[in-house]
Parts: structure tokens; sequence; C-alpha cells
């Protein structure tokens, strides 16, 4: 039981994991595809934070009269990875405003019956 | 006193450059401005190897954090093989894409092109030469990003869609190994490669830790084009500019086998890698698999630069074959292929670029007869073509040798033979091309064009002269890459 | 309490993640996806992670959610069901989370102080980065000096977004006034808009030498800035804005702050360091890491801020 | 006196929690845009105002409070002309409302 109790909050951000990426594998739609990316990786963010939490302890800066403290170094690679993913967002996104303007649609299925034709 | 910061300024001159590339408003000087800093690089590079080779495995420590604490450089024989790789390669490329990218890109854009390529070129250089788990997955996604870009520019709508079917996999890939990096942190408590190898052996026996392998893995894999996780490879290598594709062909999927490499060897160890995870007999079918399929495939195409993608999966599996066999012959015989087909892809798609400026397409049906408008190109073309078949006298040849040596030592016969069933597909591809630009009369209409420019075709050259001259004496190569496995399986054992 | 509050917003973010699956219109999932991100900078409060809190907040419901609405704008709203039932998708989720799943059976437990993870390096940074860097927020110190490095990939690569948005949308330097037909007649949002576009520049100032001491440092203020002038933007027109902050000068300045970074790391060089060796700067150590952390992250406000503008005005001019 | 001020703050905090629940119900309930415009308006101000008061009360005279007095400042500019903002650009885009036709006389 306490197995359970110690890993729900992990299995929860895996579920939040998954549904991302499936909406990247499952959905012919571009944006909704950067969209599912997005929520994948925002995903994986809460699961580096979550490994960082220490049960007791506070935010990680220096304080008289505190001595336990969450652990800093996944919120810094956090950070860098928070940033890393907005750059994949905008140029994603960009490259849909592109592809829309190239074919007209922005449907993978679309997509693809174009490409075959020529 | 610069010889002690020869690893961080490997990295960091091409990555400060970039702004200064998008600064430039003139092509030609961002061009010119790439092209002093590619051959810097390749110069550091050459010294680097020098320094490896005199004293060992260098490490820098960045901010001069003691290890663990801080960020590491290391570059030991096989890191410094990698760099020599890159930075030959983006050396070679630059003076050629001087003319190719005036014609493919438009004006406004050719100063972003090179802001891009130099990026691009840091973080290869900083994936391999980093020693630090998290510093590998940023690198990566500097190379990642500014290859989508570079890709994108491709001068038809499909390099767009060809980019972001990259974009998609290559974020996936990414995240799979940042989640194998968290899960690695979660029971080592450090992010330095060498480190978590050293607390691993604690808690190796763990049900996260065999789930942080196969994520890195299957990350990593997605990046290097491993067969069946290959998809994006093809439309990505046929769309984007001629340059480009030379470029990635010979670096950014060996940089993706060289991160393979540390994995299995320095961070897992063959222990747990080939022993515990059967790692070895998974990468063997799958390798297996490329070499036949992709093979086969590249025979039905009509693009001759989608063949040639086809054929790069093909080739990275004789690569992977060779690190699955886990000996050091085998890994030693991957690493000189992984060399040699750097070069040689390279060259052909070189030789392809020519064609393309000349004629503006690099279908088969518009190559018929080119062989005696463009003599010098199609050469080219062939004596690649012959390297990529494996006749003798290639460098071609030397690396199936080793690889098949390395398989019949450990008494892999079948796989010798699909060595050789593989290279009888090359040899059908290759042939293709040549019998239409050699024995087929030009169809009426057909343009009359000129031999390509001589900034273009000596690129090409050079590494074909290199190529044949590996084929003559491969024992500067082959030193490096024995010695270089030597060390990889020595780190492996444990 | 903290349990229970961070399991409610573990369950909102579920909700929230299948309504993004189930929803059609992609307006309306774009406003979703901005909630999850609220949702989560709120999760990593509770969490303790403020630092990361801000920067989510700022960049994942912030920023994304305009370039997400701008590439809405610009595309189609409507989702086309696709034609085939997606079961391949389905199984490789199922098994790429069981695989999950099987792995956390040997993780330490949720929030565990005894965990690997917290004893060894992370443990050592939080008793040595006083002594040896002398700045209360410890993300600060780690972010900006022991791994700074990483940093300065991190700028390298939004710098490369910037690149890449330059490249695939570009933009025009000088053009009329691009603005939506009924902008001018929102004389309220317009009098806001100007009583609020300095007062975020102030805050952003605020959050960007505040970073050593509380939750803040050149990404936060970088993004932040942006969003003023992104405010500005939208109240008043691109053409206004592009007057007060021209696109020429935008580029220059992304330039600047990867520049500025990688300066820092080379001057250490030259005064007998290792590369971002910060504590060469000055001639007591503990100056020099203040003065190196000041530097980087002004040089990072500033790539950020000025990157964060490209690709806002990328997306904007591209209407027609 | 502790009491009172913790009695005076929770039920600030609880009336605020109130206001907030019923304008999400009202978001719900109504039948067109610009009536759920309504409920959000004036249940969010309110709403949101009584928990941040409530906080005030927790944190007594200290940099918190400032910092709380300052959201409570920017909150009053910004959800009002948000909601504005949303209104007039549904009146440019000829968004009808709804209107009751059974109306008595």
């Amino acid at each position: 039981m306490s197995e359970l109790l110690g890993h729900y909050n992990y299995w929860i951000v895996i579920v939040l994991m998954m549904t991302g990426f499936y909406i990247v594998i499952a959905r012919p739609n571009l944006i909704k595809k950067v969209i599912g990316l997005f929520i994948f990786q925002t995903s994986v963010f809460i699961f580096f934070i979550s490994i960082a939490k220490v049960e007791g302890g506070t935010a990680p800066i220096i304080e008289e009269g505190i001595s336990v403290y969450s652990n800093p170094l996944p919120h810094v690679l956090i950070l860098t990875a928070i940033v890393v993913g907005l750059a994949t967002t905008a140029l994603g996104l960009a490259l849909v405003v592109r592809i829309r303007e190239a074919y007209g649609t922005i449907n993978e299925d679309d997509i693809h019956v174009q490409d075959e034709e020529r | 006193m610069l010889s002690t910061h020869l690893p961080a300024l490997q990295v960091v001159l091409p990555l400060a450059s970039a702004p200064v590339c998008l600064l430039l408003r003139h092509p030609r000087h961002a061009w010119a401005c790439a092209l002093t800093i590619s051959w810097l690089v390749l110069a550091i590079a050459v010294m680097l190897v020098q320094q490896v080779a005199a004293t060992g495995t260098i490490s820098y420590a960045i901010g001069a954090w003691a290890t663990p604490w801080g960020i590491e450089y290391r570059i030991d024989m096989a890191g410094a093989l990698m760099i020599l790789v890159v930075a030959t390669i983006g050396a070679v490329v630059l003076p050629f894409a001087g003319r190719s990218i005036q014609q493919e890109i438009r004006k406004k854009h050719s100063g972003l092109f090179y802001t891009c390529f130099l990026l691009c070129l840091a973080g290869l250089l900083g994936i391999v030469v980093t020693g630090d788990a998290f510093n590998l997955f940023v690198f990566l996604e500097i190379s990642s990003l500014s290859s989508y870009v570079l890709i994108s520019l491709g001068c038809t709508r499909r390099a767009l869609t060809a980019a972001f079917q990259y974009l998609v996999m290559g974020t996936i890939g990414a995240t799979f190994i940042l989640i194998g990096v968290g899960l690695l942190y979660m029971l080592t408590g450090t992010l330095n490669m060498v480190d978590i190898s050293q607390r691993l052996t604690e808690v190796a026996d763990t049900r996260t830790i065999r789930v942080a392998f196969a994520f890195v893995t299957v990350g990593v894999s997605i990046k290097l084009a491993l067969f069946p996780l290959h998809l994006w490879l093809p439309n990505a290598y046929t769309f984007a500019p001629s340059v480009v594709s030379a470029f990635f062909a010979a670096t950014a999927t060996k940089v993706g086998i060289y991160v393979l490499l540390r994995l299995f060897f320095t961070v897992f160890g063959i222990g747990f890698s080939f022993v515990a995870m059967h790692v070895g007999e998974i990468m063997m079918l799958l390798a297996a698999a490329a070499m036949m399929v992709a093979s086969l495939v590249a025979i039905f195409q009509n693009n001759v630069k989608r063949m040639l993608a086809y054929s790069s999966v093909a080739q990275i599996g004789y690569i992977i074959l060779g690190i699955s066999l886990a000996s050091r012959d085998g890994v030693a015989a991957g690493m000189i292929h992984l060399f040699n087909h750097a070069l040689i892809k390279c060259a052909l798609f070189l030789s392809l670029g020519c064609i393309f400026l000349r004629l503006g397409s690099v279908e088969l049906q518009d190559m018929r007869g080119l062989a005696k408008r463009m003599p010098w190109t199609m050469a080219a073309f062939v004596a690649g073509g012959l390297s990529l078949i494996g006749l003798p006298l290639t460098s071609g040849f030397i690396s199936k040798w080793y690889l098949v040596g390395a398989a019949l030592t450990d008494g892999y016969w079948p796989l010798a033979v699909l060595i050789l069933l593989s290279s009888l597909l090359a040899l059908i591809y290759i042939w293709r091309v040549v019998e239409t630009a050699y024995f087929q009369v030009p169809g009426a209409g057909m343009p009359l064009v000129k031999e390509a420019p001589a900034s273009m075709l000596i690129p090409a050259w050079l590494l074909i002269g290199a190529n044949f001259y590996i084929g003559v004496d491969a024992s500067l190569v082959s030193g490096i890459a024995h010695q270089a496995a030597g060390i990889l399986i020595e780190q492996g054992v444990r | 309490m903290e349990n229970l509050i961070n399991d409610v917003l573990l369950g909102l973010l579920m909700i929230t993640g299948f309504a993004i699956v189930r929803m059609k219109s992609l307006l309306g999932v774009t406003m979703l996806t901005s909630i999850y991100s609220l949702l989560s900078a709120s999760l990593f409060v509770v969490l303790d992670a403020v630092d990361v809190a801000l920067t989510e907040a700022a960049i994942g419901a912030g920023i994304a959610t305009v370039l997400m609405v701008a590439t809405v704008a610009l595309t189609t709203d409507e989702e086309k069901v696709p034609r085939h039932t997606p079961l391949l998708p389905l199984l490789v989720v199922m098994a790429t989370g069981a695989a999950l799943i099987y792995g956390t059976l040997d993780m330490p437990h949720h929030g565990d102080p005894l965990a690997p993870a917290h004893r060894y390096v992370a443990d050592s940074y939080l008793h040595d980065s006083p002594v040896e860097i002398g700045v209360p927020n410890v993300v600060t110190s780690v972010l900006a000096s022991y791994r700074g490095y990483d940093t300065l990939g991190e700028v390298t690569v939004i710098f490369t977004a910037a690149a890449g948005v330059l490249a695939l949308l570009g933009y025009r330097t000088r053009g009329r006034n691009i603005e939506a037909a009924g902008i001018r007649k929102q004389v309220v949002l317009r009098v806001i808009a100007k009583l609020f576009f300095p007062l975020i520049l102030l805050f952003a100032l605020y959050v960007q030498f505040h970073g050593d001491y509380g939750p803040g440092g050149g990404f936060q203020a970088g993004v932040i800035f942006a969003t003023g002038f992104i405010l500005y933007a939208l109240a008043f027109g691109l053409g206004t804005a592009q007057r007060l902050i021209p696109s020429q000068l935008l580029r220059i300045l992304a330039a600047a702050g990867v520049l500025i970074y990688a300066a820092v790391g080379l001057e250490s060089m030259l005064l007998g360091g290792k590369f971002l060796e910060y504590r060469v700067l000055a001639d007591d150590p503990i100056a020099g890491q203040h003065l190196g952390i000041l530097l980087i992250e002004l040089g990072v406000g500033i790539t950020v801020a000025s990157v964060m503008l490209i690709i806002y005005y990328g997306f904007v001019s591209r209407r027609h | 006196m502790d009491m009172v001020l913790a009695v005076l703050s929770w039920s600030c905090l609880l009336g605020g929690a109130i206001f907030l629940l019923i304008g999400a119900l009202g978001v719900l309930r109504f039948p067109d845009f610009y009536t759920r415009l309504h409920a959000v308006s004036v249940c969010d101000t309110l709403g949101a105002g009584l928990v941040l008061a409530g906080l005030m009360l927790q944190g007594g005279f200290s940099l918190v409070t400032v910092k709380l007095l300052l959201m409570f400042y920017f909150m009053m500019f910004t959800g009002p002309t948000a909601v504005h903002a949303l209104a007039q650009a549904a009146m440019q885009g000829k968004l009808q409302a709804v209107v009751d036709e059974h109306e008595p006389e």
C-alpha cells in the first residue's frame, strides 16, 4: 500500500505525458501536433520537478532558520528545458504557418495526398 | 597557454561567431566569416587529436568547478576521431556552399543560412566533447533546431513538411532522452557521465535504470535514424539544400552513433547494456534489417538524392552492426566505417549538388548522358559509388573488410553473407545511375550544361582523394579507431 | 494541506489534458493549453520550484499562447476528424506508458529526503554555494555559475529559434501600420495598455536584478519585458511598436546578448581562468562571481527579450 | 485579536471562494456570450478581491501585504478591461445576444 502512495504522483504525471505523446502521434492536424509536443514536454517538466521535491522542504533560497530545502538542480535543468521547449514550439508553429501558405491545409493526410499527386 | 583551452574553444568559437554572422549584411561576408571559422575549428580539432594522442584523455572543467558539480568537457580517442570527422566535413563543405547556396537559397536568407550552419556545427561538436548528460541534451537541441531550419530552407515546399516531420520526431527523441536522463539522475544524483557510470554499479539492477536505458536508447536511435525509426531521414535529405544534405549525411547521424557508443560503453557498461539488456542482439537484428530493406528501397528510387538517403540508412546499419558485436574489432570496424562513410557520402552528395547546380534537378531521367557534359562531377560520383559498394582500393573496401573480419571472429558468418548481399544491392543502385549517365543518350530538348565550377568540384574531389588514400593505406584511421575502440571496451568492461 | 493542493492540481491537469485531446476547435485547444501551462506553473509553486513556476507562467502560459493564437489566426480553427481509427498510436502510447510505470516501481518515494538525487551533488550546492558564490538563491547560482555553460547553450537555443523564425517567416522592416480593424475603437484597452506598459517594464527590471535574492533572473525578466512590448503592439498596432523598437535593432540585440555571455567566458579565459570562471573577473572571488552572474544574466535577458519580440513580429507581420 | 483576525480573514476567503463558484456556475448556465461575460466580470472582481483581502489579513503588516495590495490594484484594472475588450470585440463581430422571446408584455 505504501508502494502505491509513494508513487501515485509519478503515475499521474506519466498519464499526462502519454496524453501529450498520444496527441502528437495520433492527430493529423499539425497545430495539434505542436500542442501535443508542448503538453508532452510540460509534463516531463512536472516529472522533473516532482523528483526535486523534498518532504517538508521550502524553495531553495537560503534563509536564516530554514534547514530543509528542495533540490535546486532539477529546477535549473527545467528552466533550461522550458526555454528549449519554447524554441521548438515557435519553430514548429512557424513551419505550420509556412506549410499552410504552401499547401492550403494543415492536415497531414491532405498534405500526403497533394504530395502523391505530383 | 591557449592549448589548454582548446576543448572549450572548439565549441565556443563557432557558437559565438554565429551571432556575428547574423549581423553581417552581405552574403559574401557571412560566407567568408563562416568559412574562416570552420577552418579554425578544423585546426583546433587537429591540434586536439594530437594532444589526445600524446597525453591521453583530456578533461576540461568549465568554470573551474570540480567534476560532478560543474560541467566537464572530456575528449578521449573516440571523441577526438568524431571531432575530426565533424570539423573536416564542416571545413570541406563550406567552400562548396558559397556557390551552391547562392543558387539554391534566396539572397536575403543566406546570412541566416550561415548562422544556422555555424550553430549546427557548434551543437554537433558540443555533443561530442561534453561529459555531462544534460549538457548533451542542450547541445543536441542546438544542433537539432538549427538543422530543422537548414532543411526548411530547401527550395521546394516539401522541404517544409520534411523539416516539420523531422522536428516532431526529433523532439520526441530529445524528450525521451530527457526522460532517461531524469531517471538516471533520480537514482544516481549526478549528471556527469563518468560519475553516473561509477554510481550506477550499485543501482544497475533496478527497474528504473532499465527503463532509463530503454528511453535514452530509443531517443538516440531516432536521432541517428536507426531502422525503423529512420522515417524522417529520406525526406529531410531529399528536400534539404544540397550542402545541407552533404553535411548532415556525414555528421548528424554519425554524432548520434557516437552518443550511442558513449551510452552503451561509457555510461552503462558492457555488462549492463549487452549482457543484461541484450542490446547487442536487438541492434544486430535492426542493423541487418536496415542493410537489406533500405538498400532494396534505394534501388527503386528515381530521385538520386533520395536513393542516397536510403543508402545512408543502410550504411548506418553497417556501423551499428559493428558496434553490436561489442568486441574490440567490431567497434573498431564500426568506427572505421563511420569515418569512411562520412567521407564517401559527403562526396556523393556534393557531386549531386554540382549536378543540381547545372540541371536544377537530381531525377534519374534528367541525368541521361550527363557524363559527357559533366565528366568530372560524374567521375566523382562513380568513384564515391565504387567506394560505397566496397571495391578494393577504396575506403569502403577497408571498412567492409574489417567488418567481415570482426563478424567472422565472433562466429557470426551469416552476417558476413549479409554484408556481401547488401553490397550487391549497392552495386545495383549505383549502376542505375552510372548506366543512365554514361550509356544513355540525352533526350531531345535537354539543356546543354557545363561542368560545375572548380570551387564545388575541388571539395568533392578532396574527399574522393582521401577515400582512395585510405583505400591504399588505412593504417592511420584504423590505428585511431582501434585505439578508440580499445578505450571504449576498457571503459565498458569495468 | 500541501498534498491536497498538489492532488487537486494534478487532477485538473488530467482533465485539461483529456479535454485537449477531445476538443476540435483549435482556438479552444490553445486556451486549454494555456490553462494547462498555468496549472503546471501553480504545481511548480507547490513543489517549491518558484523560479521554474515564474518561467513556465511567463513562457508557457504567456508567449507560447500568443504564438499559438497567432498561428490559428493565420491558418484555420477547425480540426478535421481523422479518417482512420488511430489504433497503432494508442498501442505505442500504452506501451511507453506501461514501460514508464514499470520504471517507477524501484523509484524512491515522492518527496523522500533520503533519495539519492538529493544526497549527492545537490546537497553540496545547498551547503557550499553561500560560501563559494554568496548568492542566496541557489537556483541562480547553479544556473549561472556551476552549470553556467548549460545556460550559454540555452541562450544559443533561443537564438537559433529567432534565426529560424526569421528565415521562415521574416518580417517587413518597415511598412504600414498593421492593426486589426477594430482595435482603434478599443479606447479603454489603449488607455490601460499605456498605463501598464511602463509598469511591466519596471517589473521586468525588478525580476532581472532581484534574481540573486528571490525567484527571477534573465530569462523571466526577458520574457516579461517582451510581454510589455507585445501588449503595446497589440493595443497600438505593429507599426507603432516597430517605430519604438525597430526590427533591425532587435537583430543586433539578440546577437549582442549571446556575445556578452560568450565574452564573459572568453574574458575569464584571458584573465587566466577557465572558460566561464567568474572568480578571476575581480580581485575578490565572491565579487568576481557576482559580477559574472550579473553580466551573463544581463546577456540572457537582452537576448531572450529581443528573441521573443523577433518571433512575435515574425508571426504578426505575416498577416496580410 | 488574533482570533478576530483569523475569523475575518477566513470569512473573506470563504466568501471569495463562493463568489468565484457562482461566477463559474454563471459561465456554465447563462445562455449567451454577453450574460456569461457578466457573470465572469462581477464575480471575478469580487471573488478575487475578497480572496486577496483575506490573504492580506493573514499577512499582517509585511512586504507580502504590500505585494497583495499591488496585485489587487492591478486586478481592478485588468479584469474589467479584459471583459470590456471582449464585449467590444463581440459587438464588432456582430455577435447577437439571445433575447427571451416569451417576455411578458
